[in-house]
């Protein structure tokens, strides 16, 4: 197998995988999802340390730092922030019956 | 570290970020599944340096490092301190700086290839550019608008339509340049064109319906990560980024439908609907209102007591006194229950989380669809800060920017009590014909003082 | 990115997509949904296509030969039982409330 | 054919596939998605023709074409002609099949590979015969329980436990004997001592969960085609085997969960669980036994009626003369339901098929966690063919075969009336006590006959 067509097989996949798994949240965990979402995309620090390794002129070099610092605020800030959140909903009592309706929402 | 073992740690980081995801979508599991995901973007960090220069030391490794932690030191205290009112713009400005990282890794990569570059690898890092750019800037203008550093209405500018339809063009003309004939030059004008874009495009788009356009631009990140993921020959980003693009395309959906809106009216909608609503100085017509006293009368004789919670309620941080009110009607026998729209406040959940805060029972917040029927057996609605999620022009006045969600439909309990500062109207600027009502019973002030007045009114009864 | 590790992550996806599409079918699809899933494992009548024209001995082509006709077994029969079965569901007048319930419960 | 386009067309087949389980998993789309999964799988066969030889024509090409043809031949009428009722183990028997294929392939592709195998290959092969022979063993048997060849009581043999674990063991021993030592010998022990193993595993399962054992089965042949696509190298049958091999995992913890077992308790209980239900010569005890008439009359004064189908509606292919017998009561005023139970009948949503070809309004088919709530009010319940779903011991006798399994709570009701043709349990072999109360009246005839006789002389009255 070709790596283009690896690649394309775990694109097509994990958009698969994007789409069910999210596909039944609930109103109220829109948010956090959303920031979570958010802050997995900041993985993107993983790309922009490897061009800043690479970086040969000072004009790379300068994009690539800014891109880590720019990365790793929206990666660090974006799972803070989404913990903060999800504090809030921690720990709180709930019905059985919309508990259990929850539980099989999220699977 | 060999390309495999890096490549099998990349692929254990990626089952993190799905694991993360479905604990995100259950509220049990949502704090779990957000530390996964906070371990699956460790080990992917960490794993990189072991791989990135064969194994030696990083070249400019102390930069590297210095750039992290600065970036650590102005992220964790911005989400530290942001009020939870705020929460929602700095979502957006994460996002937003998550998109211009992706272009410039895109760019720093284009440099360095140069012409050894493949067509596919040019057509990514195009489509990273234009679209990390349009996040960004659209990022920013969104976040301007919740801070309300600038208006939160559609800001509808001359031939605006046709405006943005030529950026675009512009956009892709000149993103078609780099992918026929390459260079740097080409690609940054492709870039500061795609940053015009994305304000253009974000600026039309009315105040409530920015957290959609805010999960819209998060899902275009991601896909610009996946595409970094090919250009860099890395699976982690290609599996990371798919996945916050397709969830964030579902989730963009959800949001738009629990809002009420369509996705395309919600972008375009600014231009083609006509501004009818939200006109006339009708804030002269004359209002009934009321001191504390009438309101705890109103309150101490009901039955039952809807109480509407709104943004005001997270302004005035009143979360606690409503308690207190409620669980002294509760006591003097009254049913007392809280009526949440999904999109009270700023953020899908904010009523939740603050009212969670002040440990309200979770069964008495009851969800719109199901305290909608309760209304005509109830008394008093006392809506504490809320405007929008309560305003009948939701159904009454086609073109108007909230026409079509679902309200909370509390013109049809006994007596509506409004406790907000002014006449001023909520998020989406609008009138709300609700308050001249006879029904209606306004009680100016901050919510929590107002409040506060009120309880010591019933305490006195 | 080598070729076996394309395999497996394409495998780990795979299991995500498979559990997730399936978490939330209601009961009155279960038969239907074993009796597809049934057929699509039928595709290993590919791998005896290919292993039939490779086959050297006698002894390998035999069993090649019986594992196509076993295959196509599986594969064509499950498509039509399944089919035969869904064919009942088919057309039948649903009430809005419950339709709209399974509905967002399949997707 | 190039690998390439190859691989690329593999790709569309497999999302065909994911496509296919997403349609199967919503009734709308159900029959769609079906034909979707047709067309993949259809797309991936044609395709291999030209891959296969290097784009020539292929060795033993007649041979192949035969031998599907043969397999259509055999396949498709067994598929068009069998009875709704039959339709569990013509299933079990489709995935046998399939199992043995996979099997037999593995077996094929490791005598060519001979000892140029990698260790991972005969890893897979050895998985993939072991699991194979067992799915097709054990849907054999399945098959043979279902079609009531055999007793579809749970098979008990002194020291089964201890002979099933010899088994296993056998079969891992020589699992590891192939891939330290190699040799054809070695691997058809293994395969010889899996069929074997297989047959043993089924035995002991009782009637009543044979579905989830099919079920279960299905599962495993999935990750068989995974583990040859693994040793072919073609990832189509990865993607396929895997989802099957994943989505029936789901499904079959699914079909317990409706049928109120646990897993392990359906594979194993039957020699942990003491056999104390289903003894004792009670079937001389009197039972009430009533004429058509007293039926109609029980029928006709009530005000509200259950309808409870079972099994012996599917065999007597009674659902026209029911529903007949429905509209007439409604037609006189009497609020008539359907009580469906998941289970009843053969195969999950039997009754829901079998009432759909008589065109019973969907709206009438009360499912069982909303018709049990109902059954105090109820003043006849009218079981037509039924049994097991109805048995009160899946509440009160623990150790039964279907001890735990949620039932229709129809003793509740104040009359049961139950349309069955002798004293003989049901599927699961145990005793009904309800048979012997006070409040039940049995008719006994096949059920359309009954019915016929009743809906004659509620005419009359
Ligand atoms: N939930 C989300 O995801 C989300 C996100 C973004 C936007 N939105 C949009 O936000 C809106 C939410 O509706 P809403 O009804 O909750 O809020 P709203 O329509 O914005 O109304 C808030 C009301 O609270 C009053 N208020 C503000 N501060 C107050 C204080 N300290 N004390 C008392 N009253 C105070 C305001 O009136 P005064 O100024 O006169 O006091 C205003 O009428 C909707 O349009 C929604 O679409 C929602
Ligand atoms: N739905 C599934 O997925 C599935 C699959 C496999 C097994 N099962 C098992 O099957 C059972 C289903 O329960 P059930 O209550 O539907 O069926 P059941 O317990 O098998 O009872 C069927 C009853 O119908 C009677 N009957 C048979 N033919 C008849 C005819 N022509 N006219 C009138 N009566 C007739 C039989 O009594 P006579 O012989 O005296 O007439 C018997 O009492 C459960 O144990 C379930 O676990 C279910």
């Amino acid at each position: 197998m070709s790596n283009e067509l690896a690649l394309l097989s775990i694109f097509l996949l994990s958009i698969f995988v994007g789409f069910e798994v999210v596909s039944k949240v609930s109103t109220t965990l829109h948010t956090p999802l959303m920031s979570g979402a958010n802050a997995i995309h900041g993985v993107i620090l993983v790309g922009a340390i490897l061009v800043a390794d690479h970086s040969e002129t000072t004009l790379e070099l300068t994009l690539a730092i800014i891109a880590i610092v720019l990365a790793t605020i929206n990666m660090v800030g974006g799972f803070v922030v989404t913990d903060r959140m999800l504090q809030m909903f921690k720990g709180k009592p709930r019905p059985k019956k919309d508990s259990a309706g929850q539980e099989s929402g999220g699977k | 570290m060999s390309q495999n073992l890096y490549d099998l740690i990349g692929l254990l980081a990626g089952i993190c970020f799905i694991l993360a995801l479905k604990g995100l979508s259950s509220p049990k599991s949502a704090r779990r599944g957000n530390i996964i995901g906070a371990i699956g973007a460790t080990i992917a960090t960490v794993i990189v340096f072991f791989y990135a220069n064969d194994g030696k030391a990083l070249n400019h490794l102390p930069l590297i490092l210095g750039a992290i932690a600065f970036g650590v030191l102005v992220g964790v205290p911005a989400a530290r301190k942001v009020q939870m009112t705020q929460m929602p713009q700095l979502v957006a400005l994460f996002n937003g700086v998550g998109g211009g990282a992706a272009a410039l890794v895109a760019i720093v990569e284009y440099l360095k290839l140069g012409d050894s570059a493949t067509v596919a690898e040019v057509v990514a890092t195009v489509f990273t550019v234009i679209v990390g750019c349009v996040s960004f800037s659209g990022s920013i203008i969104t976040f301007l608008k919740l801070q309300e550093l600038m208006t939160t209405r559609p800001v509808i500018f001359p031939f605006g339509r046709q405006l943005i339809a030529l950026t675009l063009l512009a956009v892709l003309a000149t993103g078609g340049w780099v992918i026929s004939s390459g260079g740097t030059a080409p690609l940054l004008i492709n870039g500061a064109l795609s940053l015009l874009f994305g304000i253009l495009f974000v600026l039309p788009v009315g105040g409530a319906d920015v957290p959609i356009v805010i999960s819209l631009l998060n899902a275009f990140t991601g896909l610009t990560v996946a595409a970094s993921g090919y250009v860099l020959q890395t699976t982690l980003l290609i599996i990371a980024g798919t996945l916050v693009g397709a969830s964030g395309t579902i989730l963009t959906r959800l949001m738009a439908e629990a809002m009420g809106r369509s996705l395309f009216g919600t972008l375009f909608g600014a231009f083609t609907a006509k501004a009818t609503a939200a006109t006339g100085a009708a804030e002269s017509r004359p209002v009934k209102s009321g001191s504390p006293d009438d309101v705890a009368i109103l309150l101490n004789y009901a039955q039952r007591v809807v109480i509407v919670p709104g943004f005001g309620l997270a302004v005035a941080q009143a979360q606690h006194t409503v308690r207190e009110l409620a669980d002294l009607l509760t006591a003097k026998g009254v049913d007392v229950a809280y009526g949440i729209h999904p999109v009270a406040g700023r953020m899908p959940g904010h009523m939740n989380v603050l009212l969670a805060e002040a440990n309200v029972p979770y069964e008495q917040l009851v969800e719109m669809e199901e305290v909608n029927p309760t209304f005509p057996q109830t008394d008093v609605v006392l809506v504490v800060g809320a405007n929008d999620v309560v305003n009948p022009a939701a159904k009454t006045t086609p073109g108007c920017p909230i026409y079509g969600m679902p309200i909370l439909e509390v013109d049809k309990a006994g007596n509506v009590i409004f406790l907000k500062r002014s006449m001023r109207p909520g998020f989406a600027g609008i009138e709300n014909e609700l308050l001249y009502e006879p029904k209606t019973t306004l009680l100016f002030g901050d919510a929590k003082d107002s409040l506060t007045k009120v309880v010591s009114a019933l305490k006195a009864l």
